[in-house]
């Protein structure tokens, strides 16, 4: 019904929330739990303010380096908050706020940005596949993890993110077949933040929009406006009712913006214009969900300083113990090659730890 | 005991595995309903079902790629590409990916997969059909690469690659799928991964090789009676047997390393490497390689050229023999 | 127009002649040259007798496999002979018409099944990419082809082909988004012969149609009844207008059927019915195609049979020529590496020879 | 002459040859209005249009795949891949195509294009930018792998890249793309490729390394003050420079080969094994690697125990020379 009221090729991009936070669409509004809502906006808080702090410390040196998703958390909270917690999601990189929601810690998060692999380490419960960087490879990765649910008769639903421009690579496209061939119970989030590091979304793809990619692979596809929660949320609700029922993936295009930088390395001055930055900055998700919120007497502004003042504190504490960690045990960059270290591998860390003896540390 | 071909011994590894384990499954293009266009996973989907044993869009990236999420959801993922030249497009997924979500996730997720690969010239083949990439997958850490040239070292290393708990790419010596037989235990066994196969003691001089040229070294062996070689079968190129390589130099002095991959920057350099390394004040004579040319490996008409034969092992034999130190 | 009109979602497959060889679609019939129609109709003459003939060399162990494209030959006829002398084909491997109406000669034609890379070399002047094998990546090289095009302005347009279970290949999804991304002259034939070796199209591939594929990429898609060179014609010439004005690429879906094995080293009857395989022998591009000359008095049945008889023995004349080619020289497997032969390739050549000195041949 | 870094030596090769050449063009993500992630490409844009300097969507094998079908068509594209890691989806084209098509059409279409790729370590970057993969390239017949040391090779080797008639993978160290000036010369020239260069003439031990290990070994060797080295920036990985390398040993008898790679199947292996062939009864030591572990390449905090640092060099040539046979 929704996919078939909002098909990608009429050309209406799903909104309920618009930019003020006014409801526009009346009888779509999802039913979600004020405890929902309340996790939401609560981790769009701390969200946001662990990006904009990242991004600080990497400017003072403290950070390694960080892939700002300011501008995209209600794409990603709004879908996040639709799935089960039994649910797996697998990332891109560019999804802090998803894995806040879902049990990855932020010290976790800023331990991997500090450059440390035990940042990808989460805890043992949290269905959440570490950060992948090679783009569109983990839509397969998505794809088996649904394939075995589906096998073993789980309940489970996968949901995976991507970002527009990894919609062009071939990982996405045998990801996405295969999904569709065996009917798997995943959902594809692309978070079209209209930006490929320095190349704009319209010039490298063609296609009006990307939720009609989904028509190639026999699937429904939407158009949904990313910055707004509700939207996202409804959205997923209901691909994953479908998931749920057998019928196969759903792939969503969430329209929102990266407003920081792709990374702390890159210089968006070179390549895209203020205007355009400030014109989406009107858009933003936190503004029209704390409205929403407020208007609904979930919320206050007092509570919301509140909570501003208690998520800085959050962050400087993580980002404190994440700076204690210092540098990685020798026996670490060995240890987890293979589930025993090889006697090759032995001989080389002996040799090694034999010229630290004699030589001392690098 | 049952008398089995390799392409049997791994059929039978595999139903096995499945039969024990119900989170092995098995797939890639057209292994399940037609059970491979070699027919090696035949039978398969008629006992399993099509969840376990299915056809797959050509998409080899989608296999590899898919595995890897299966494997970090409870599943045992066996896939078959369907030719080692046609694992090039799932390569990505194999070096980024399956050799590192251990390592990447400081062992949270490990992943207990195997991806199949007949390889390997000499079958009269079309082009990409024939290739012999060991190098491609035994430099990149993570990953374990065997290589069986018997049916029993075929179910027992099968066996073992199913259980073991990291990725392990299996090449398939198509040549010899069915080219002989051998007595193999009924039950199922496990070969251990890592160990090379002494085929053959011997004190003069040591021969090197895996997968269907340890047959040609042994066919050659029969030619050359005065020389009393010492043979190995590798059979797990990554991680590597020094060991056993080392004793055999320590005591012969003297190493041919035959292969059919391409000569440069290929396994049998890393061979001579490590030899090299622990054995050099043992050598009398430098350590030879008898290798496939640096040359795309040509058509059929051409291929006789490239593809080693016994005599040609007699040969590089007899002149490894008269060098002296 | 045309693409609007049959835009695959519409579900309606362009036909014009029907399996008997009536015109359906009156107003459809492309103007096609006599001379041309002859062309076609000669080649797939001559095609199918060489297709027939290949699979039976093989089975008395003269040819080394082969790969029949028995009953596609109006997909390739009808598609190839709309495109301009000067323009590109890029092969898959299925598509001996396509080839030898291209100007590729049977006999090159026949010595790469033989076995030898001599088969592959065309004549200077033949712009016909060698034989592809590893499935999808040809319609990558036919984009850089294209793009050559567009930026020297020359009015070259490329046709490239692939098979059904090609589309699910990430090569190909890189090579439609390439394409799209910059308009190019480019035209993509999927011969959707209902297999991919024993994977029938409908379980490996979720969509309904295969020309839906090109909505995902923002460029017309159409299905054609691949059996009808002249529907398969008229969708190539609108699709190359198209190229020409620089609108860009343009997928058609050929619907037809492979009516022999996989290669010659392959048993359908190992996955699929021959009442199958019957049902589609009704279809034969052949038979419609000929009725409609001899509808159109451009042909005649003795004519025909003369025509059979010269193919027949071109066909005989052509293997004769193979069959005593014999074996690839040494220095040939060498010669071609690089431009120059390098000292290491030198020094392995010439260790060989040396051998062969001293042993003989092997 | 001018004063310039690897980096915008580089960039001067680029401008330079599209300058003279009509039919070079330059393209891969962010290559073409950014100019660049390191900013190679910087101004090419501008100059030449559009049409010859272009950003391409993500997809790997599409910019490998294309630049194969524009070579046929008459160009000469210059392709960047945005980290050696990332060039593993477009492997199947390099290795499947790229390599193999003059052999494939019997010398009929040749492929005069260039795959460039930032390669290596030491820069404190995200999984996926730090790898050195040489072997992967070098392994596969048809292909040239260029790696320059200096700001006068990197011009000069990218000048007869361009020019040459077959693939070239150019391979650039960015941990130095901006380490160092050279003064080089203004005008175009090239610097052959397959040819190893002899940073330094000595007598003791050959040092063979490349990249931004050429730097390192330096830097040791100002440690070392009493051993005489012959240190040889190998340049050109395949084809490679068997003859400058074999000379050298003949002199030297030990040789230390020093590389970021991963040590097994890696690119030192091949050149023990052709110093086995051509120069073993000269060795007066065993050779000696110095390499990468056979571990993934570490996150930055743990980066510094992979990275090989000119202590580590000088300790292992120590070591080298202390040995006796
Ligand atoms: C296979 C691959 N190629 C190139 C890169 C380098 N790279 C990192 S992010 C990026 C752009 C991604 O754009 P998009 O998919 O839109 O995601 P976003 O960064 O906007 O979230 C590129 C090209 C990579 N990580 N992986
Ligand atoms: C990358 C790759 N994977 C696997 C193969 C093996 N293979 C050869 S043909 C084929 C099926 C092709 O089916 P389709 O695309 O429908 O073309 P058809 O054979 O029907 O003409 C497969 C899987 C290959 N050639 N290349
Ligand atoms: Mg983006
Ligand atoms: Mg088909």
């Amino acid at each position: 019904m929704l996919f078939e009221e909002f098909d990608p090729l009429k050309g209406e991009m799903l909104q309920i929330l618009d930019k003020n936070g006014n409801i526009v669409n009346d009888k779509l509004v999802p039913k979600i739990k004020k405890e929902t809502l309340m996790k939401m906006y609560k981790t769009m808080v701390l969200g946001r303010i662990a990006d904009v702090k990242a991004v600080q410390f990497q400017r003072q040196g403290r950070m390694l380096t960080y892939a700002p998703n300011h501008g995209q958390e209600a794409a990603q909270l709004g879908s996040i908050a639709a799935m089960d917690d039994d649910d797996w999601l697998v990332l891109a990189f560019r999804e802090l706020n998803a894995m806040l929601y879902k049990g990855v810690t932020l010290e976790q998060s800023y331990l991997y940005w500090y450059g440390n692999e035990m940042g990808s380490k989460y805890d043992e419960n949290v269905k959440v596949l570490p950060i992948n960087v090679p783009i569109g490879s983990q839509i397969n990765h998505a794809a088996g993890i649904a394939y075995a649910s589906k096998l073993k008769g789980t309940k489970e639903v996968t949901i995976a993110y991507i970002g527009d421009g990894g919609t062009s690579h071939g990982e996405f496209h045998e990801g996405m077949s295969f999904a569709a061939a065996y009917d798997l119970p995943m959902i594809v989030v692309i978070q079209n933040n209209q930006w490929a590091i320095s190349t704009p979304r319209k010039k490298a793809i063609k296609s009006k929009t990307l939720a009609q990619k989904a028509i190639g692979y026999g699937i429904p596809g939407i158009q949904v406006d990313g910055n707004d929660p509700l939207a996202m949320y409804l959205a997923v609700e209901k691909a994953r009712e479908r998931a749920s029922k057998g019928e196969g993936p759903t792939l969503i295009e969430a329209v929102t913006y990266r407003m920081g930088p792709h990374t702390t390395s890159d210089n968006p001055k070179l390549y895209r214009e203020d205007k355009e930055v400030d014109e989406w900055a009107k858009k933003d998700p936190l503004i029209r969900f704390k409205k929403y919120l407020i208007d609904k007497k979930y919320w206050s502004n007092k509570k919301d300083e509140e909570l501003q003042e208690a998520s800085k504190k959050e962050v400087l504490e993580a980002f404190k113990k994440v700076e204690k960690t210092g540098l990685v045990d020798l026996e670490d960059i060995f240890k987890y090659t293979y589930e025993k270290l090889t006697p090759n591998l032995k001989k080389q860390l002996n040799a090694y730890k034999e010229y630290l003896n004699e030589e001392g540390a690098k | 005991m049952a008398v089995k071909t390799i392409l049997q011994a791994i059929n039978e590894a595999l139903d096995q595995s499945m039969e024990k384990d119900d989170s092995v499954v098995v797939y890639g293009e057209d292994v399940g309903f037609e059970g491979g266009v070699f027919r090696t996973t035949a039978g398969l989907q008629k006992k399993y079902g099509e969840g376990r044993v299915f056809d797959t869009p050509i998409a080899e990236a989608a296999i590899v790629g898919s595995a890897i999420g299966m494997a970090v959801n409870g599943l045992k993922p066996v896939v078959e590409l369907q030719f080692s030249g046609f694992s090039l497009p799932g390569y990505n997924q194999v070096v980024t990916h399956a050799a590192r979500f251990r390592n990447r996730s400081r062992g949270k997720y490990n992943l207990p997969m195997v991806v199949r690969m007949p390889y390997g010239g000499g079958v009269r083949a079309l082009e990409h059909h024939s290739e012999s990439l060991e190098t491609l997958y035994a430099h990149i850490p993570g990953l374990k690469l065997v290589i069986p040239s018997t049916p029993y070292d075929a179910k027992g290393l099968m066996m073992a690659a199913i259980n073991d708990p990291d990725p392990v790419i299996f090449m398939e010596p198509k040549r010899i799928y069915r080219a002989f037989k051998q007595d193999i235990p009924e039950e199922p066994y496990e070969v251990e991964i890592g160990k090379a196969r002494i085929v053959k003691e011997g004190k003069d001089v040591t021969i090197i090789a895996w997968g269907a040229l340890v047959r040609e070294v042994e066919k050659a062996m029969k030619q050359v009676t005065d020389i009393d070689a010492e043979i190995i079968d590798l059979r797990t190129i990554a991680p590597m047997d020094t060991e056993t390589i080392v004793n055999s130099i320590k005591k012969t002095g003297r190493v041919l390393i035959v292969h059919e991959a391409y000569k440069s920057f290929g396994p049998a350099a890393e061979i001579i490497s490590r030899i090299n390394e622990e054995a050099f004040y043992y050598l009398e004579a430098a350590p030879k390689r008898l290798t496939g040319f640096d040359v795309t490996i040509p058509l059929p008409k051409g291929e006789h050229h490239f593809i080693i034969d016994p005599k040609q092992i007699a040969y590089e034999l007899k002149k490894l023999m008269a060098e002296k130190a």
